[in-house]
């Protein structure tokens, strides 16, 4: 059941000049939230653009005394409607419908949990780290970013018993924090070529190349996968039918499902991808 | 005393003039959860054909001042898994049910409608004649005036279904296409479909969405949608739903003035799927402000004199 | 090396391809207090009759999301005052003036072209087959195809100026219409005219102009107009003088890339009259970082190939 | 020479829940005015609504150093745009276009100066008591508002050695000046009734039927009149022909003039009114 409401911005937390953490006093959001659902977001008052945009809920948060207050998300400037949240001030408020979609199945000791982030693609992972924090799950995270200064709430991980695998492009790594240079792909590869006998499930948010390297990872060695997809919404409760990724059980054609209600976290073995797809649906 | 808020379309009464817009609200299913269905005028399903479709590749919509530009390509389940999946559950959810039909040929609009005659829980056909997004989608019927009395006309013959033709604005007299439909005995007639229309990416040169052309909905289209009605109504006689760029109450009762009898309201409700007892509420405020006991009074009242004086 | 901006639009080179759009720069003087005119590609004037007309009575125009609909009603001074008072003026000024060009018959269309060729200072005959808000304006040439023929025949044979047929979108199939210009003689065309919409004031239930029905233009109708120059650029060989609803640099190029080979700014100069030199600006910013040594190098490269990926 | 900044707000003061004072950093703008003038502002990156709107100058600002700051507008709440203005906070930026059309031309001793506002049409007087004050002039203001809350910057006036006669049109009195019940244009012709013998240039700015009526008061008295319009404008500058208003120069017929550039301040006795025209044209 997903609720439309009126929240206001508590802080807007610039982490660097493209990313904000944007909190959202949004309780009944916040108490609906699994991990890996996204809300539809717009500044009340802009009609400009029209649209609402998807977001994934990054924190559920709690006041003083452990109740639900809100939520918040990761804001990565993108155009026009990041840019304008990226600027909103305290009192300022925001129009948030959701939760919804299909949020991200977790798993359970000896199954390991291995997150694996590109970029904003972090998002989803700090509710599905608390929740795998309190069920117990081994879990590591994989993140990758263009630089050291966009990796992002490390501590937070940390603090919930999250490891840490982190690459940066350009080689650069966070004080204090072994770091290694390429692609997040790399040090994943490493972990699944020495999996342990329970195996591991691999979540992934990201760039859609690498979504598809690390789906494709994950298939050659036999683990599954949990990706979350990203599709231009245009409404995010299955009423336009634009935001359609293709997808394919067993050895059925592939068909074009909606990916904010069918999704946006699929199978990774079910997504057909760009090199593999014969073009119709191709994102 | 509440206002009355019920219309009539021809033979069909509904609670309210409000109608969810074709390819607005999947096949309504998917909006139980936000909305009431039977609190709803009727809802319109997206655009059906006998069998299943797949539609455009992605990107399919984009954004524009004040609207948006889609090309779907009519994905759809088809007819019969409509009939058998949908329909039931509708039913017993309390919608009023429209059912838009694709053809490519006039045989398949017929057939599918045939197929709707037999079903349980349909209130009427929209026979959409007018999606601009597929060649093959019926616009060749619908921009031209034997051909939309001809479908019409066929359609009319294989079913007891009220049936009522959808017209594309991408035409350069839209009252003569009502009034063709009307001639071959159309029970209503719905417009506006979406105005072809493209966005270029400048700097790729691509288009933004993968079919280059695509239908222009939202705000952005309102005033030349009102002036179609408003052209339509004082031509013909049968009800007209109206629609284009509904955002409100207000916009909604702009539309009943110009000669509506009912409206849909699209792309909006992608904004905000909480729309719908907003703008009853917003109607029923009018109506008090205005004492009107029947919206239905409402219809065709515009009245074209000159604007009042400015100031008070 | 500066990017080159010169356009040639048949025998016409123009500095840059920036025309004030017509009815949105009054006869180009008023805005000599803040712009170089001679900076600008050229200067569309007012539409002009053989004699004097008032207009409509105001209000005249309204806004409307992303845009605005206007019915003036074609004020303005009349032909000959325009040669006499305007003209000259215009001339030291150093503007390449257009001059748009009624008639409520095909000899006053004639009639009023033939002045203009004696006169001096005339870059070119704007001819307004188009205007949606008067009756006699002409309209009833550029809504059919023989009309179209006809007038711009007609007139081809009474001038030596450049004659650039201006065509309405109110129509099924602009691009038929850019055709037979094209046949007819017509050295390049303008399009688009304003869409014919309306607006109610819901509470009077009176109209929002005068004249009831308006031209909408401005940011709304923008991608409309951009799928109408790419239907005539596919069909016709003559330069195309693309507008509708262009903001800034990245709508012009949008514009040229969907085949216009200059472009008309309206409605946006109302909102920034400072416009002219930040569209300069950024196309040449646009020119330097794509590497296009002319604008001219940029019309009708649009490629309909599928968007390259979102993601990076 | 018009310019058009970008001004920032420097104060919002609210004068009631309709009226506010927007100050704005704009000494191009402050320095070119001329009492009567007027301003097409635009909130800056605000797209909906498109055009601007046209604004009387209220006061021209100075600093402490009596240099020219900047201007003052006096807005009333009426739709979307002065519903934004009225919002707006300082360091809030505004598109100011401007100054734009024809000022008043002031007399001078023994002439005397009248003033007659009605509401909002207040805004062009302030400075048009300015220039009358540095010359000297005898004048009043005549002054009408629905209620006494709605009488605006009383003192200003005063200081300048302005003339007060207040009406209100519930009855209600600002504390401790006289003001009487009903239109401002009882006081005027009581005013008129009684001229001396050099007479005196009626200015107004308000409500139509109130120009109107001053213009047809003026006339029937013989003093001349200058009369502020108020058109839906489109720019300002004479591109649009949107702002047009009847206009009659002895016996010619009535001309439809732009009144962004002929106007807004027109001789009172050459408009044509509604009651008096033969329809087009009519506002
Ligand atoms: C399920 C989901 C979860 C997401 N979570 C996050 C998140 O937690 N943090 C974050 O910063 N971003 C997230 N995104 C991406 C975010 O929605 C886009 O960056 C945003 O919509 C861009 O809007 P804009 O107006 O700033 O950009 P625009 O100016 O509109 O366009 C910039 C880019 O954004 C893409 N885009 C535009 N509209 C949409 C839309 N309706 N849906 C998806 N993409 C669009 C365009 O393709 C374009 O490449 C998520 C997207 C999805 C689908
Ligand atoms: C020369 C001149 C000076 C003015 N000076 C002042 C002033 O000092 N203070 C003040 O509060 N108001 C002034 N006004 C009136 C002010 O321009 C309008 O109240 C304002 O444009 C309304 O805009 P809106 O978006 O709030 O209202 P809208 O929602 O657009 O409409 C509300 C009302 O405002 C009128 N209006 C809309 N657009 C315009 C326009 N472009 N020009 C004129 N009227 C319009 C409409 O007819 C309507 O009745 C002046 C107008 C003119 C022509
Ligand atoms: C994403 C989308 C899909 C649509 N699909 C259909 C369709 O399948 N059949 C149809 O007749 N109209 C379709 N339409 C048109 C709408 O039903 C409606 O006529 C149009 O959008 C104008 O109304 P609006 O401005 O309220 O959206 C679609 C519109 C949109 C935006
Ligand atoms: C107020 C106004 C007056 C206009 N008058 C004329 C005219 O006299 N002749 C003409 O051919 N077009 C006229 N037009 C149409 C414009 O020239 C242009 O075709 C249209 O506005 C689309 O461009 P835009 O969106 O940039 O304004 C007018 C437009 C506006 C807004
Ligand atoms: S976003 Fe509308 S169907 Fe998925
Ligand atoms: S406001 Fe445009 S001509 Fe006066």
């Amino acid at each position: 059941m997903p609720v439309d409401i009126e929240a206001t911005v508590i802080a807007n937390e610039r982490l660097s000049s493209d990313y904000s953490v944007l909190s959202l006093r949004a309780p009944e959001v916040g108490r609906r939230t699994q991990p890996g659902q996204f809300i539809m977001v717009k500044p009340v008052g802009v009609t400009d653009p029209l649209l609402r945009r998807p977001f994934s809920v990054f924190e559920v948060l709690r006041d003083a005394t452990g109740n639900i207050a809100g939520i918040s998300l990761l804001n990565k400037r993108a155009g026009r409607s990041t840019r304008k949240l990226y600027e909103l001030e305290p009192g300022d408020v925001v129009s948030c419908l959701g939760p919804l979609g299909v949020p991200f199945k977790p798993v359970q000791a000896p199954v390991e949990a291995w997150m694996v982030a590109g970029g904003v693609g972090l998002a989803p992972f700090a509710t599905l780290a608390e929740t795998l924090s309190a069920l117990g799950t081994p879990a590591t995270l994989f993140y990758g970013a263009r630089t050291a200064g966009e990796l992002f709430y490390l501590e937070f991980f940390e603090r919930r018993g999250i490891t840490l695998a982190l690459t940066t492009e350009d080689g650069g790594r966070p004080s204090g924090r072994p770091c290694v240079k390429g692609l997040v792909t790399v040090p994943l590869e490493a972990a699944l070529q020495s999996a342990g006998p329970a195996g591991a499930m691999v979540y992934a948010c990201g760039p859609e190349p690498m979504l598809e390297a690390v789906a494709g990872l994950a298939a050659r060695y036999h683990q599954p996968s949990q990706v979350s997809v990203e599709r231009v919404m245009g409404c995010g409760l299955g009423g336009c039918y634009s935001c359609v990724v293709p997808v394919k059980h067993g050895d059925e054609h592939a068909n074009l499902v909606r990916s904010c209600i069918s999704g946006p976290v699929f199978d990774g073995a079910e997504l057909v991808w760009p090199s593999t797809s014969s073009g119709q649906g191709t994102p | 005393m509440t206002p009355d808020l019920s219309v009539k379309l021809g033979a069909l009464t509904l609670p309210n003039p409000l109608i969810a817009a074709s390819g607005c609200f999947g096949y309504g299913l998917e909006y139980e959860q936000v909305v009431d269905l039977s609190s709803l005028g009727g809802i319109v399903s997206k655009g059906l054909f006998m069998k299943e479709r797949q539609g455009h590749p992605p990107p399919r919509i984009v954004e524009t001042p004040a609207g948006m530009i889609n090309a779907i390509g009519l994905q759809g389940i088809g007819v019969h898994r409509f009939v058998n999946e949908k329909l039931p559950l509708l039913r017993r959810a309390g919608a009023r049910t429209f059912v838009n039909v694709c053809g490519t040929t006039l045989d398949e609009y017929v057939e599918v409608c045939k197929v709707l005659s037999d079903a349980e829980g349909v209130a009427a056909i929209e026979l959409n004649i007018s999606c601009p997004n597929i060649k093959e989608g019926g616009i060749q019927f619908g921009c031209s005036l034997d051909g939309t009395y001809h479908v019409v006309s066929a359609v009319k013959k294989a079913t007891h279904l009220p049936v009522i033709p959808k017209l594309t604005p991408n035409v350069t007299d839209v009252a003569s296409f009502a009034r063709a439909a009307e001639d071959a005995g159309a029970d209503a007639i719905s417009l506006v479909n979406t105005f072809l229309a493209m966005a270029i990416d400048v700097e790729t040169r691509r288009p933004r969405i993968t079919n280059v052309l695509g239908g222009l909905s939202g705000p952005a289209i309102r005033p030349i949608a009102v002036r179609m009605v408003w052209e339509c109504y004082q031509l013909v006689k049968i009800p007209i739903i109206g629609m284009g760029g509904i955002t409100d109450a207000r916009d909604a009762i702009e539309f009943m003035l110009a000669g509506a009898a009912a409206v849909q309201i699209g792309t909006q409700n992608f904004v905000d799927p909480f729309i719908w007892s907003k703008v009853i509420d917003g109607m029923q405020d009018y109506m008090k402000r205005h004492n009107v006991a029947r919206i239905s009074e409402l219809v065709g009242t515009f009245d074209p004199a000159p604007p009042r004086a400015v100031h008070a």
